[in-house]
Parts: structure tokens; C-alpha cells; sequence
């Protein structure tokens, strides 16, 4: 083979490769737009009318994650399955998205902690690397981290909404997360720096509870709204 | 041609081959050696981080104890590491390897001045660090794990290694980061005192960054900015207490019998 | 206070506590491998690094297959940190650790090219290097080495590792930086075939690189600006053996019989 | 100790640390005030006259040398015999054009290497860390480096003196020399960088020599000039 | 045409645009100036007193857009109309800075957010593109994310003038201009930067409502001041 | 006048020149020195008891300020007046943080902004540029922003020793200062870039006042500390 | 109009505008191709036995440059004409390659330098920027000087092909071309650091013309190749 | 003085400062222009028949530094005396543009060093620091050094143009100026950075006359052209 051919061959290889990521690309796009969507969906929760019907805004934002499922099952036809790594650059950020709307549909449903399992059943992938399309162990723990974030304006707004018992099962639950999170040894990477804001929740949420508690508002059935 | 074989003449017995050999062998051995010492400053850092990170894991007494032993555990393996450099770095001038081992010894600094400061709430000097860096032979675990067999005529020996000043203070420097965490975490968890702590304390180390400026080092002066961060944010957190805690709600005095206690109790913490 | 305590009853027994401590243990074991890659990397750029000085030591017939053998030797090594590589990769996704391999891959590429150069005047295949990295356990010295002790049912294993499309192009871009000095150091040496040789087979590998242009990742694209000026040097140095060859001194006609064999050698040298 | 003590005394071996920079500044810009003196003195054989009293040259430059040695004495008293590597940044580059200049006296006088050994009796140091201030080999190499590159300039200038031996025997010279450099490892610094250098100086001096082979004046006693 | 003459030609070319250029800096700077005078102007709203006042203030921001109006006027007679993206760089950070005010004076007269098309009549410029000198979208929509931030800082401070209602208002205004960004596809530039900052002054936002909502000021009539 | 001798002459000019550094540096060096003894002194007025002391920690920076006096005077007698521009980059920095530092010192003292003309009288030296070794108004402004930086940490700081009524009172202060800044017309150097950090000061000094009036703090009498 | 329908409105404008610069990425992208199609053809000039057959080579560049109208044609389709310079950034590079190439087959068949106007004709493409679709002086001069910078190694590798007379002509045209860069008042822009290049390829064509000189190899008939 | 008083006179000052820059900025640019015509009269020289016209084209020269006289007359009536290294910056590029350009000028009419009372003669400025506008060492050296590059040119072309006789004198000339440098104490800046640029100058001078030594060409009388 000679030296030009090589290079013809080489260069093929390449546009192989960016052929592959212009088509990855396109469906993430997709994927990002009904990510938004079920975002708008969710941010009507923190508005006061929100709290009323949490259960519909969480039965309509389990449609959207059917359409997630497709365009996650047409994502996984682009590329070999055992080059995942490959290209996780271009969807690792929706993907953690995904995970944090997830992570809030199932909260706001069960007040209970999506698992790994759980998240990549919902998105119809899969929990473990070996079995193909996978959701990465990182991106789980940064979607849960945004998840967190998202929490503590949770606690603040159910106060304006009028619940007052909302913040205090919030504040049980993250101090719950902030314990597993505690137990990982995270590089000096982005996901150390988004752990990092998790302590900043976990304080915000003790304020709201303090606030509470020195009006004793703690004590009392919460008077307004609440889907419980 | 006639010209190409001439140049094989020059013997490889020449004097000047046989010393440009030995070059040869001086030179592949320092690089060996720095390569074997920048692989022991890897290790030394990622399992200073990861008895940081276990450190941060304390949250109140009953772990406390624990933690504090695991972390003694861990510095201990970390300080086995620091052995090999020491003993790497026998009979030489340690700062022709220094740019090898500084990252590593930094961030050792960093974990055992947490950990000291979590035991005693002060800052723990240099000469303390140095003093636990002072190896002997007789301790048990050398027998197998020294290289050299003929370890017989060296039981006498110990070696030594000593941070300098700089490695120190880059490391004190990133102490802060790891205590301004620890401030918005107490504070998380419900923890008044220490953040008041932490304040005092972060604003004496910021003072003693001050004093020095810019005649230390550049990296040293680089620190200064996320010091300055940090201490910001420990301060914030301790206004944010100091005004809630201020707060007496006037206008809505239900339950306050039993709320009473419990603020009191607070109101200490703040004093 | 008492809410500090109730903190404590998020029992560490949980279902979220005992899945947290499933992905500590999962992260550490990453970061443990991609750790021990880097390492590995590291030795092999240093052992790939040593290969081409020493290819470079090949001046004359005499010692040139004695080098060839050493290099071989040398890349052997080499090959079994790659095979270590490959191990520690079994059943993982490459990408993920690519970061942590590829400078070692790539100064490997550069070395193996640079032997199969000098030994078949043409480029290596990314297909050759990728044949010689299947390794199987039958090799002898393996029996020693495997860490693992029951390699008793894992006899029919093999092992292999391939070579990126970019790492190969990087390392191959590189490798034209060695040609260069290579041809520099042959005008010196008096041998005047290599540098055209060497132009010839530089400039076809510039055109491929051109003709990929900036298709490639920024990487490749980032080192044309180096492969071009090695290509000018190359080029320079043809041009001066060309013109000084040209020259025939009119003008001193001394001892012309003794020399002109010598000058007959030179011209066929460029034709 | 309180923690403003410590940093007192921090800040105390900080500004020791730059008094003692600052003494060795002085005495290195003193040394190079000399390494000047010498390079002028030894610039003066590449002109047409300066090729007959080369002896003269090299015998005022070992004069100099005396003041090179008293120079460095005073250097090794600035800071503590084992910190060499702490300070050495200061004096590497006035070191190892010394070490340059030795070399091309030596050359001048006798054609050998002068080696490490006599370059470091030269300089009044020592060429074995162990025993004291000393001269590191890399220094030594990357002087000598310096010095090949101005051996091929010597060939060039000695032709135009008039002198066609000198250039065969620095051929040889410089050729054994490149042999021995290619026994090293050298990493990707400095070093190497000056290195391959030396591949263009030994071009340069086999061109001088074709060229004074096609001419046959390689065989030509010397006419004009040339020390020997 | 010679090599030489052909030059001249080019320089020629060249030195008018250079002109061009020095005429529409020196237009910018005194929109600059203007723009200045307006922030200065509606600055004063955050402080104590300035809630008494703001109708008079918007008013005389009003007059002040009026020159705004004249030096734009001015600004679309220094360069050819098609060329208006040639030279986009120079006026885009000022313009920026005109919607942003523009949106600040509309926001606290009408309490909704000026449209684009109402923008650039008040700046006396075109909305669409094809009509002339317009303003772009990407301007716009930067313009208005500043001015998003201008009312996290209104609610802290309507609340410190006493104004216990504004804020509430503020928070519904702010999550529907979310909703709206959030409509938008953003590529990775700066504007999708700067919309990644919207997040904390809703966050902000809503914290103010909480404050006010747990002390129950939310339901007082407001005390001092507020236009409405 | 043969070229070796013009060189020495040239060598003399250079060296005269590189002493003149030399001094400027060693003075600059003690300045600095000054300089942190001051600041070290007055971030003591950030602590707790630190708000106290107010008055003798400015007392005791007034007698520092003697020390500056005096080594600025040697300063100027280092070089002519007239190169003062050829030298200004040794000084600068220093001049600008200690005029931070007086300016710290006057508003601690009468919570008024030092002018121009006050900080060259607290330093010895000379406001106008044609009478001497001045300070440049650049560096003045640098400074001046510098310590508005100060403020938000003051405000911060005496909410935490119990003193309330200082931050509005900081609040009013640095919203002149900003609308002062905003009458000037920066280039895009390093000065406007260090003004646009000023609004984060304004900003975060509202917050504080924001949280002290929400609570009712800030028509208490300030029960602790407090120099007034 | 509500928020949302505006928003709604403004992504209608956006994605249209997305489309159009997808549009354009793709025919840049072929033109890209083809554009390294023709550097690589024309490369085989450098090359010993590449000098017989220039005449053949640029005929088949010129067929190439066929398809590069054609792209070109495709590319003008794709945006308004009064945008060209909203999406120049696009297409700048590859068009002062061809600016580049273009300027090399026109050296090659006649020795002298193509004109800007025609450029413009064998890119299919108009000069005069009222008339459409232009190329902008910028961008055909910096293109020039690319090709500059390869008639030096034209000049090098001519030689190295027994070309002897080609250098001398090159060195006539090149000074021409130096002279009239000097009549052009470039601002400090890449534009002038590129040009501040001109003068290696102007001394390194001379140094050739020296190395034919003292030689005598200027008055030799060339002996090899060499399309004249 | 109010706070807003204080600052309208601060940006007073301001203003006057830009104004002066602007006024600056125009007369450099005019300088620019000048320098870069007497940079293409001379560049003449290089060719094939300018070494006949020498003396011509230095008269040619003369006359446009009339022109530079007259610049720089203006120049230094644009801003006060004493703060020429206020505006330093502005000037420093062109005037070592001039020196150089007045060194060759000199150098070709008397193959002497002009010396920088000389320089500041033909500039019409002063040599002196003390006197008023002058020219600083630093630039004159700098210009000194472009123009030892131009020299290296010199010997390469005249060589060309059959003048055998002039690079052997350039050679000695060179030297001294080398030596010259040699007793300069530069520090590590950009003026060192240009000196060690020196040496290849220096280096290339001595090949070329290495070329005709070894040709014997250096004994013949030179045929073609040359002014003396
Ligand atoms: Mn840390
Ligand atoms: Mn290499």
C-alpha cells in the first residue's frame, strides 16, 4: 500500500468518524428540545398554582420520557456499541439532564431517591456498561447533583406556596444524599465542582427549616396546597 | 564510500566514548529516578485527597473517633510512600528532584493539617510535619518491602525528607479551600459553632498570607485570589447565621414555650 | 442539639447509603486503573523515546544490524507494557481510558515506524502495528509475569490493543521530525542518497497530511505547521547537496584525477 | 506558636531565601562581566589575523580563568553546599558558557574535549556533587554544544585565513564528538533541542571539507597561517 | 496594470474603510456617553427615595432616548446600508446596553417586557433586517437578559423602600421571560452563557418572595411607596 | 569617536540607568513592606472585637502612613522629576494599594471619600502632575476601586459584629461613588474592567441591607459595637 | 403578543438563521475538499520530476477550479446578499486558500501576479463588493502572501530539479511584489503579522540567487527539467 | 467638593489625556508612511542594478528625512516635555524604524557606524535625555540591529550584483559592531532577545565570504557594479 493510500484511507476513517458525530448531533438536538420541554413542565411546580397538581404535571412529563426512549434507542443505531466512550462527550450533558428531570419526576412522585436501575429504565437504556448503551455512572451522580439543586428551591417556593411540611421531609431527604455523597472520592473534575454546591442546598434547606422552627411553623399541618 | 568508514574509526574505546558511556549511564539513571519519584508523587497525592475526602465524612462524635483513626491509617500508608522518596533521595540534593515530588508533598501538607486541625483546631507548623517524616529501619513493615536484600549492615540508618517552606504554604493555601467546605457543611448540618470557628481561623491564616504577599514565590501570590474566595464565603456564612439568628419573629409568637429551649441554645452558640 | 443527632439516623445501612458505597467502590476502581495506565504510558513513551536514540546511533553497515536487533529488542519490551495495557483494558471500553494511554501509543508508533523506516525504507501500516499487539499467554515469559496466579484456565486467552487512526497519523507526524535529523545527520556523516531518499518519502507523507487537511481532529492540524518546516529542512538540505554537487571548480583543476571518482560517486548519488 | 508566629517565620525564610538570590545575582553578573571579557578576547581568531597568535589568545584567556575561579569561590560561600539544585537556575547559563570557553581554549591549545574532569579544575570547582559546588553534567554538555557550533564557525574562518588543514582535523573532531552525544538519552528539553544542533554544524564542516576536496586542497600543506 | 499601480488601488480601498471606521467609533462614543447619562438617570430608582419617583424618571429617560434616536440617526449614514454586519462589532455592545435600558424604562412604566419591534422604534431603528439599520436578535435578546438581572437587584431593593408587593409581581414576570428563553434553541456562545445566569436571579427572585411569604409581609398592603 | 568607545559610552548611560532601578526597586521593596504592615493592621477591623477598636487601629495606620512619607520622599530622589513615566511601572502597583489603604483609613475614620489631593497629602506627594512626583489618577482610581471591594466585606463583616446601622450607611456611600464612576469615560484597559466588578460590591452591600430590613434590623440601635 | 408567542417568534427567526449557516458549513466543507484537492495536485510541482509536467498540472488545477465555481455559485444561493459579511467568518479561510492556489496556477503558466479582479473570475465570484458575492481584499491578500511563502520553496526545490534560471525570475517578481506591500498602511492585524513573513521569503529567494551565482550557475543553461 | 464634582474633574483629565493620544496617534502614522517610502527607495539597493545608484538613492533619502525632521518637529509639540515616557510607546516602534533606516543611509555613504548624535541630527531631535524630545538608547540600539540584519542582505546581494570586494568589508565592520555589543550589559528583555539575533548576521557575513575565498574570488577585482 503506498504512503498516498494510506492517507486516502486514514482520511476516510475520519470522515467516517465525523459523519457518525454529525448524525449523534442531530438526535441529541432532538433529545435536548424534549428535554426542555419536560423541564418547562416541571418549573410550574415552584410557581404557586404548581403545587396543586403535581401528580398531573408528573403523568404528563412520564409521556415526554416515551418520546426520550425513542430518540435514546435511535442515538444507540449511530455508532458501534462498544465505542461508547467515543463519543460520550455528545450526549454526556443531556444525558445528566435527563437524569435530573428523572430524578425530579420520581421525587416529586415517591419523595424517594431515583436509583441507577431506575433512571436507565426510565430512559430505556442501560444500568451496566457490559449490556450496551449504558448511563455512566458520573453523569447519574451529576443529574442527581443538579436534582439537589433543584430541591432547595423546591423548600423555598412550598413555603411561599404555603406548605410547611414539604421543607422539613426535603431537608431528611438531602441530608440523606449528602451522606452517600460523602462516602466518593471525586477528582478535581466538574463533578467535584457541582458536589461542592450540594453543601450550599443542604444549607439553604436548613435555613428554610430554622425559619420554620423559630415560628413554629414546623408543628403545624401544612395549611395550603401540597399534592400529599 | 571511502569517507563513510573512516568515520567508524573513531573506536568506541576512544576516552572520549568511554566517558560520553558513562554520561550515558549518569544521565539514564537520573531520569530513571525522577520518573520513579514523580510515580511515588502520584500515589502520595491521590491518597492525600482520598483521606481528605474521608475526613470530611466526620460529622459528629460517634464517628468522630473512628474517622480520626481510619485518617491515621491512611497518613500512615501516605508517609510509607514519602519513605521511599526519602530513601530515593539519600545522599542527594533533594531539590534537583523537587519539581518530581513538590506536587505530592503539597497536598500531603493539605491532609495532615486537616486532620490536625480537626484533632487540636490549630494550625499544625512545618517542624511538626518534618518531625513525622524522620524514618527508621526498625519499624516492621520494612523487612519485606525494602528493595535491597542486604538489609542487614543498614538497620542503623534512618532517612528523612523535609517540606520546604514553599510546599507549606501551597499547601496551607489549599487547606483553606478544604475548611471553607467544612464551614458550609457544618452549617448544613445544623452545626452553629463551628463556622465562628473556622472564620477566626481561616482570617488568621488569610493575615498570614497577607503579611507574606508577593515575596514569596508567584505560585504562593496565585493562591491568594481563592483564598480570598474562601475566607468570603466562610464570612457570608457566618453573617447568614449571626442575621437569622437575630431574628425574633415579633409578629407571630405561636409555640413559643416550646421553640424557647431550643433557641437559647442557639443564642449560646453565637456568643 | 438534637437535630445533630437525628442527622445520625440516616442509618448507614440505607438503601441509598449501601448504593453510595457500591459507586465509591466502582469510581476508585476506575480511577485505580486509569492510574495504573497513566504509569504505564509513562514507560512506554520513556522505552519508545530510548528506542529512537538508539535507532539514531546507525551510522554504517557494520553496526547497523546489531541496532536493528537491540531496537527490537528495546520495542519488545515495549510491547509487553502494551500487553499490560491490553490487560488492563480487557473488557473495558478503550475510549474511556484513551486519555490516559495515547502519548505512550503514540511515541510508540513513532518509534516502531522509524525501525520499520530504517529497516524497509516505507511507512508502516496502522494494520502492522495493530498485528504485532495481540498477545497470547503462550508466550514463555508470561508464566512469571501474569499477576494473576490461576492462569491455568486462561491459557487460550489473548489479549490485544489497536492503535487509534489519530494516534497513529500523531505519532507518524512525529516520526517525521526523527527523518528530519536523521537526514541532517546523514549530510554530515557524507552520505548523500538518504537526504533525497528522504525528501522523496517526507514530502509524500506532507502531501497525505495535506490532503487530510484540517478533517482531522485539532491535534493533527496543530502539528503541520512542525511537519512543514522538517520538510523545509529536508528540502534545504537536498537543494545544498545539489548545488555544491553542480560545481565543478573551472577555475582549479588541481588533483582532479585522484578525486574524480569520488565526485562520479556523488553525481549518481543524485540523479 | 500562634499562627501569625509561623508565618512570621515563614516570611523570615522567604526574605533569607531572597537576600541569598540576591548575592548570588551580584556574583553572577560578575561572572558573566568576565565570560564577556573572555568571548572578545577568543572572537579574535575568526579574524584573518587572528590566526597567528591563537597561542597569545588562549594564554591571556587562562588568565581570565584566574578571575573566573575567584569569581565562583565567592559564589559557593552565597548559599549551603547541599542546596545547589535550589539556586542553580541562577548560574546554569553563565555556567555553561564557561564551560564553552574552556572548551574552545582548550581546543585552541591542544584539539582535544577538554573533560568534565578539567573543565571543573579550570573553573576551581568540583566535577563530583559529592565533594561540593559543582558542574552539572548537563551544563557541561550543553557548553560543549556551544563550543562544536562554534568549531564549525572556526572551520569557515580558517579556510578564509588561508589555513585548509585545520578544517579536515576539526572534521574528525567533530565527528567523534557527534558520536559520543548519540549515545545519550536526552529528554525533550534544552538540551536536546541545542542537541540537534549539532547535527548542523557537523553539515556545515563536511561541506567545508567537500569543498575543499573537489578543489584538492585537502591535500595542500597549509599555506597561510594555522597555529601548528 | 502594474504590480505597483495595482496596489495603489488597494490601498485606496483600504483607507476608506479605515475612514469608515473612525467615523463610526467616534458615533459610538457618544452613545456611549448618552447610554451612561440613562443608566445613571435609572439608577436611581434602587435607591430609598427613588420609588417615589419613577414615572418622572422614565419620563426623562425618555427624553434622553430621544438623542439616542438622533445619533443612531446619525450612526446609519457612515457606511453603505448592506454593509451593516462588516462593521456589526463596533455598535453591538452599546446597543446591548440601549435595549437593556430601553426594556428597564418599559418594564417600570407597564410592568411587561418591551418587544423587539418596540425597542427599535425607541432606539428610531428598523426590526427587521431588510428594512435597514436594524437591531439583531442576538442584541435583543442579550439586551434583555441584562435587564432580567437589573430586577433581581429591584425586588431586594423594592423590598428595603418598603415595597412588599413588587417583588411577587417581579417573580411572575421573570418566570414567564424563563419560560420564554427556554422556547429558544441556544447554540454554545455567549448569549447561552449569559442565559445560564437567568437561572440565579429567578432563584434570587423567589427567595425575596420567600422571605417576605414566611414573615407574612406578603399579605400586607405595602407600606411605603410602590407606583401602583 | 571609534565604535568600542561609543559603546562604553553607551554601557555608562545603560548602567546609570540599571542602578536607578536597582534604588527604585529597593525603595519600592521597603514601600511594599509598609504597605502590608498596614494592611495586616487594618484587616484586624473585620474581626469581631476588631469593630471596637476602629479608632486606634486608623490612629496606629496614621503613624504607618509617616513611615510611607518618608520612603516615598527618598523614592523621588532616586531619579529626575521628569522620567517619573519612565519608571512608573515599579511604582505603581504599591501607589495604587496604598491608596487603598488610605482611603480605607479616611472613610473608617469620617466615612467620606478620600479626593485626589487628600491621598497625595496622607503620601507625601504631589496631586498635579506638573509639580513633581503625583499620583497618577489612574492608579488613584484603581485604588479607590480596590476599596469599594473592601466595603462589601465591611458591610458584611459589621452585620456579624452586631453593628447594623453601618451597612446602609455603606450602601449610600458606595452608590455616590458608583455614580461618580459613571461620569467617567473608560477606555477597555484594565480600569474599566476592574469598574465593572464595582456593581457586585453594590450589589451584595443591597443584599445585606435587604436582610437587615426585612427582619427589622435596621431601625434597631445597634446593640453591639460600632465606633459611632 | 404574549411573552411566550414572541419568544416562539424570535425561535422561528433563530432556527432560520441556524439553517442557513448549516447550509453554508456544507458547501464551505466541499469547497474545503476540493480546495486541498488542488494543493495537493500542485504540490507535485516541488517534486524532482514534477517540474516537466507544470503545464499539465495547472490545466487539471484549473479543471478543479471548474467545481469551485460551481460551489461557489452554490454558496451565494444560500443567504441574502446583504448578509455577506454576517456570515464571512464561514468562509474566509478557505477562500484566501483559493485566493492562494488561484495565485500560484497563474504564476505558473505566466509569471505574474493574478490580479484581484482576476481572482474573482476564475472563482466565478465578483470584485467589486456592490456587485454580490465578492472577495474581500483581506482575504486576496492574505492569500497572496500564503503564496508568496511557497514561491520560496519553488525556488529551493527548482534548483534541487536542475531548474537554475527560475530563481533569479522568482527573486525579480518577489521584490516586486515586497514594494508594492510596502505601499499598503496594514493595521496591527494578522493581516500585518503575516506580511512581517514577506521578508524571510524575499531573503531566502536571494540567498538561492547567491547560491546559483558564485557559482556561475546563473549563466548555465538550465540542464534539466523546467517548463521553459 | 461633592463626590460627582470631584469625578466630572477627573474625567477632565481624562479626556484631555485621550485627546492628546489621538493627536499622537496621527502624527506617528504620518511618520509611518515616510519611513516605510524611504524603506522601499533603499530596498533598491538590493537589486540587480541598484548598486550602481547607491549614492542616488541616499541622496533620495536625505531628502525624505527633511520630511521626518518636520513629523517629528510636530510630534513633540503635542504633548508637554516631561512626560515623553508617558507616550513612549506610541513613537518607540517608528523612531527604531528611523535609526535603522538613517544607519543604512550612513552605512552606504561612508561604511561607517552612525552614532546617535548623528541619528538624532538627521531626525532633527535631541541625544540628549536633559534637552527635550530625544532619542532613547534602547531604540537607537535596537534600530542599530535591524540594520546589521539588512547587512547580511548586503553581502549576499552585492555578491550577486558581482561585487566580490564589499562583503569581505561588511565582515569587518560587522565584527566591530559585535564587539561593540559585546561590552553592553543587557538585561533579559527584548533588546538582548535582538542581540543574540546578531550572531547569525555576523555568521552568514562570514560564509558568504568564505564562498569567495574558497573560489578565489576574493582576489579578483570586482567586475560589476560597486560605488567605490
Ligand atoms: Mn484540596
Ligand atoms: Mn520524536
Amino acid at each position: 500500500m503506498s504512503v498516498s493510500e494510506m492517507f486516502i484511507a486514514l482520511q476516510g476513517s475520519l470522515s467516517v468518524d465525523q459523519d457518525v458525530r454529525e448524525e449523534i448531533r442531530k438526535v441529541v438536538q432532538t433529545l435536548e428540545q424534549t428535554a426542555r420541554e419536560i423541564l418547562t413542565l416541571l418549573q410550574g411546580v415552584h410557581q404557586g398554582a404548581g403545587f396543586q397538581d403535581i401528580p398531573k404535571k408528573c403523568q404528563k412529563a412520564r409521556e415526554h420520557f416515551g418520546s426520550v426512549k425513542t430518540q435514546l434507542a435511535s442515538l444507540k443505531t449511530k455508532f458501534p456499541a462498544d465505542q461508547y466512550y467515543r463519543f460520550h462527550e455528545h450526549w454526556r450533558f443531556v444525558l445528566q439532564r435527563l437524569v435530573f428531570l428523572a430524578a425530579f419526576v420520581v421525587y416529586l412522585e415517591t419523595e424517594t431517591l431515583v436509583t441507577r436501575e431506575a433512571v436507565a429504565e426510565i430512559l430505556g437504556i442501560e444500568a451496566d456498561r457490559e449490556k450496551g448503551f449504558h448511563l455512566d455512572i458520573e453523569d447519574y451522580l451529576s443529574g442527581i447533583l443538579t436534582f439537589a439543586s433543584e430541591l432547595s428551591r423546591l423548600a423555598v417556593n412550598s413555603v411561599t406556596a404555603g406548605d410547611y411540611s414539604r421543607p422539613l421531609r426535603i431537608s431528611t431527604f438531602i441530608n440523606e444524599l449528602d451522606s452517600g455523597f460523602r462516602l466518593l472520592n471525586l477528582k478535581n473534575d466538574s463533578l467535584r465542582k457541582r458536589y461542592d454546591g450540594l453543601k450550599y442546598d443542604v444549607k439553604k434547606i436548613e435555613e428554610v427549616v430554622y425559619d420554620l422552627s423559630i415560628r413554629g411553623l414546623n408543628k403545624e399541618t401544612s395549611s395550603a396546597g401540597g399534592e400529599k | 564510500g571511502q569517507r563513510r568508514e573512516d568515520k567508524e574509526n573513531v573506536t568506541s574505546s576512544s576516552a572520549l566514548m568511554i566517558s560520553f558511556k558513562s554520561f550515558q549511564l549518569e544521565l539514564d539513571t537520573r531520569h530513571d529516578k525522577y520518573e520513579r519519584l514523580v510515580k511515588l508523587s502520584r500515589d502520595i497525592t491521590i491518597e492525600s485527597k482520598r483521606t481528605i475526602f474521608l475526613l470530611h465524612r466526620i460529622t459528629s462524635s460517634p464517628n468522630r473517633e473512628e474517622i480520626l483513626n481510619e485518617s491515621e491509617v491512611k497518613l500512615d500508608a501516605v508517609r510509607q510512600k514519602i519513605k521511599q522518596v526519602a530513601q530515593e533521595l539519600t545522599g542527594e540534593d533533594m531539590y534537583q528532584f523537587h519539581r518530581a515530588i513538590s506536587p505530592g508533598l503539597q497536598e500531603y501538607v493539605e491532609a495532615v493539617s486537616f486532620q490536625y486541625f480537626i484533632k487540636t483546631h490549630s494550625l499544625i507548623s512545618a517542624e511538626e510535619i518534618n518531625k513525622q517524616l524522620v524514618f527508621t529501619l526498625e519499624e516492621k513493615e520494612e523487612t519485606t518491602n525494602t528493595p535491597s536484600s542486604n538489609s542487614h549492615d543498614k538497620q542503623q540508618h534512618t532517612w528523612s525528607l523535609k517540606v520546604t517552606p514553599v510546599d507549606y504554604l501551597l499547601g496551607v493555601a489549599d487547606l483553606t479551600g478544604e475548611l471553607m467546605r467544612l464551614c458550609i457543611s457544618s452549617v448544613g448540618n445544623g452545626d452553629i459553632d463551628t463556622p465562628f470557628e473556622l472564620s477566626q481561623f481561616l482570617r488568621q491564616i488569610y493575615d498570614g498570607f497577607t503579611y507574606i504577599g508577593n515575596t514569596g514565590p508567584y505560585e504562593v501570590s496565585k493562591k491568594l485570589y481563592t483564598l480570598k474566595q474562601s475566607l468570603a464565603k466562610v464570612e457570608n456564612a457566618c453573617y447568614t447565621l449571626k442575621v437569622r439568628g437575630s431574628e425574633i419573629p415579633k409578629h407571630m409568637l405561636a409555640d413559643v414555650f416550646s421553640t424557647k429551649a431550643d433557641m437559647m441554645d442557639r443564642e449560646e452558640g453565637l456568643s
